[in-house]
């Protein structure tokens, strides 16, 4: 029922299969306002993830599997999500580490630290039009729902919700961090691929947890 | 020995290019490219910049010289990987590539600092 | 159309990579390299530095990006070789070479004039 | 006697080979403070020129053999040498243009022109250790000799022994243009490579100057 080992493999297999899916989606969104490599990036990163998860020991802990991401992401997504994300997980995970569930307390700890990862490595600010636009409102989402008394499924439902309106939020903004700050006002219009990519990962993350929780 | 550069850029053209050139002025020092993806495209490796930034280092320090943002938040990360030791003796200079390469290998190679290099290279403007 | 630009390197590889790079960001603008000497070593050419304006110039202007001294010599004197009416369409931009050529070669994708062109180029500092 | 079309083949043929018999003691000067090719450089752009000299026209002048000198260290010479001296040689012939001999007069608008063009395209002031500080003075001893009344012999030959006394002069300098200005305070107790080529190519001029008045 908790969110163990077992959500933790299923939230990266879930991960790599949704980028996999939108993966021309964030190519055309990085392609306006970056290089185009956003999709590809991560399909490349997450497919060496998967590739991974199955010499991974049985009695592993959620933060074994997402330490495994970070430094498979990391060396291999090649553009700047790979430090990025590959920061958040490991941030995540330290925050996370030998716990073999992870309760709402858990699952906001390791949002917070993956978030604060993310603006260690970058230094963006909110409103700089990059996935901390994602990540910010999704880690006060989470924070608030667990003040609630909410489940873990239903908190990062909460953050999957608030990353997605966060990248929808970022349609309007100028960038002041990454290769969209080269294009000053002509940024406006177009939602940064990274803040798309974070909603799709933390969607992931809901929706697996949901199905954990349900005994799919 | 001498303080060593590693350069960081999203082209191996570029990466070995800069080293080509900056060798020029500075026949002893170890510059080491660390260009382009694991498998040569458009982007940054953290392998390559690991392995650049321990072939460089002697032991007198190495600086670390970045194209874009992204090469940056790279050489960061390779450097979070360091043991502390070796950590302790990196700088990222915050320079254009080609001219911070070539001003920070030519105080390498008279023998500065760390800390001497870093400035050369942050010193260095557009062409001069 | 829109703004060309030239890449002066005393390295081909270089030339070749800033636009490589450049190009990720700016898939039609022209973008040619004049890297190394004639016969490909570490220097500059009058002729590439040359035949690069004229490959670059659709009529909207072109910008010139350097990496150190003598390849600012070497484009300037190329600009004393044109005809009045293409050399007022060219402009030698003081930036940083892989830096400035991205963020000019951005303001040329997007339409900009050839004023705007250099001051993107000019603006553009260590890796952002 | 005077200085015509002979004498200014003479002077480029010199040049060449003083150039080739200095050649390592250039690039020694300039991989001290420098890259170390400004011999090779050199060489490479006089051997052309050389190449070029039996195409020209027997009525040429001396500002149409120092044209395409220009032209040619323009093309060959791959450093920053190639643009100074090429425009030096290209702004002195356009002051002696359509002049079929040179008299003291000439010679010194030559020289200004050439110093002139130097400085025009390099931008180096006097003791920016550069090789304006072998032309300048030796500008500067050609005015005055002319204004003395002597002959372009003796012109030549007193710019030539102010540019020896300019090249040595370059030792305690800091730089302040081209690649030696990276090394700051070390580049003091060199000798500028340009000013000591500047100065061969002037001793070249006065050397031959002095052969051909005297009829060899
Ligand atoms: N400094 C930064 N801080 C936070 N996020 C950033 C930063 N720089 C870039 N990003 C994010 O990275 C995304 C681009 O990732 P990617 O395409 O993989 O990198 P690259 O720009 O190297 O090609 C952007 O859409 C943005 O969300
Ligand atoms: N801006 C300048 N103005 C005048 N002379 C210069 C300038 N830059 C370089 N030089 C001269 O050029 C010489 C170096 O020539 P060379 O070795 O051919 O060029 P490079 O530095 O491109 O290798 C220097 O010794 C100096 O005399
Ligand atoms: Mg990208
Ligand atoms: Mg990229
Ligand atoms: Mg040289
Ligand atoms: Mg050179």
């Amino acid at each position: 029922m908790a969110l163990g080992r077992d959500w933790a493999e299923s939230w990266l297999r879930a991960t790599a299969a949704t980028v996999a899916e939108h993966r021309s989606e964030l190519v055309r969104l990085d392609r306006e306002i970056g290089d185009g490599d956003h999709g590809e990036n991560l399909d490349r990163g997450f497919t060496a993830v998967i590739a991974k998860l199955d010499s991974v020991a049985a009695d592993a802990t959620p933060a074994d599997l997402l330490k495994l991401a970070a430094t498979t992401l990391i060396s291999t997504v090649g553009g700047a999500a790979g430090p990025l994300y590959g920061t958040a997980y490991l941030r995540g995970s330290t925050a996370i580490a030998g716990e073999s569930t992870l309760d709402g307390a858990a699952v906001v700890a390791f949002l917070t630290a993956a978030r604060d990862g993310i603006v260690a490595r970058g230094k963006a600010e909110p409103g700089d039009k990059t996935m901390i636009d994602a990540w910010t409102p999704a880690v006060d989402a989470a924070v608030a729902a667990n003040g609630e008394g909410r489940s873990e499924v239903e908190i990062l439902a909460a953050a999957a919700d608030a990353a997605e309106a966060g990248a929808l939020a970022t349609e309007p903004l100028v960038a002041h961090k990454g290769r969209a700050s080269y294009l000053g006002e002509r940024a406006i219009g177009h939602r940064d691929p990274g803040a798309e990519s974070s909603a799709l990962i933390l969607r992931a993350a809901a929706e697996t947890a949901a199905e954990s929780s349900s005994g799919t | 020995m001498s303080v060593g550069l590693v350069i960081v850029s999203h082209s191996e053209k570029i990466a070995d290019g800069v080293v080509d050139l900056a060798r020029q002025m500075a026949r002893d020092v170890s510059m080491q490219p660390a260009g382009g993806t694991d498998d040569g495209g458009i982007g940054t490796s953290f392998e390559r910049v690991t392995a650049g930034i321990e072939a460089a280092d002697s032991g007198d320090g190495v600086v670390v010289l970045c194209d874009l943002g992204s090469a940056i938040l790279t050489a960061e990360t390779a450097l979070d990987f360091l043991d502390d030791d070796a950590r302790a003796r990196v700088r990222i200079a915050d320079a254009p590539l080609v001219e911070g390469a070539v001003a920070a290998a030519v105080a390498a190679q008279s023998g500065d600092s760390l800390d001497e290099v870093v400035a050369a290279a942050q010193s260095a403007s557009a062409a001069s």
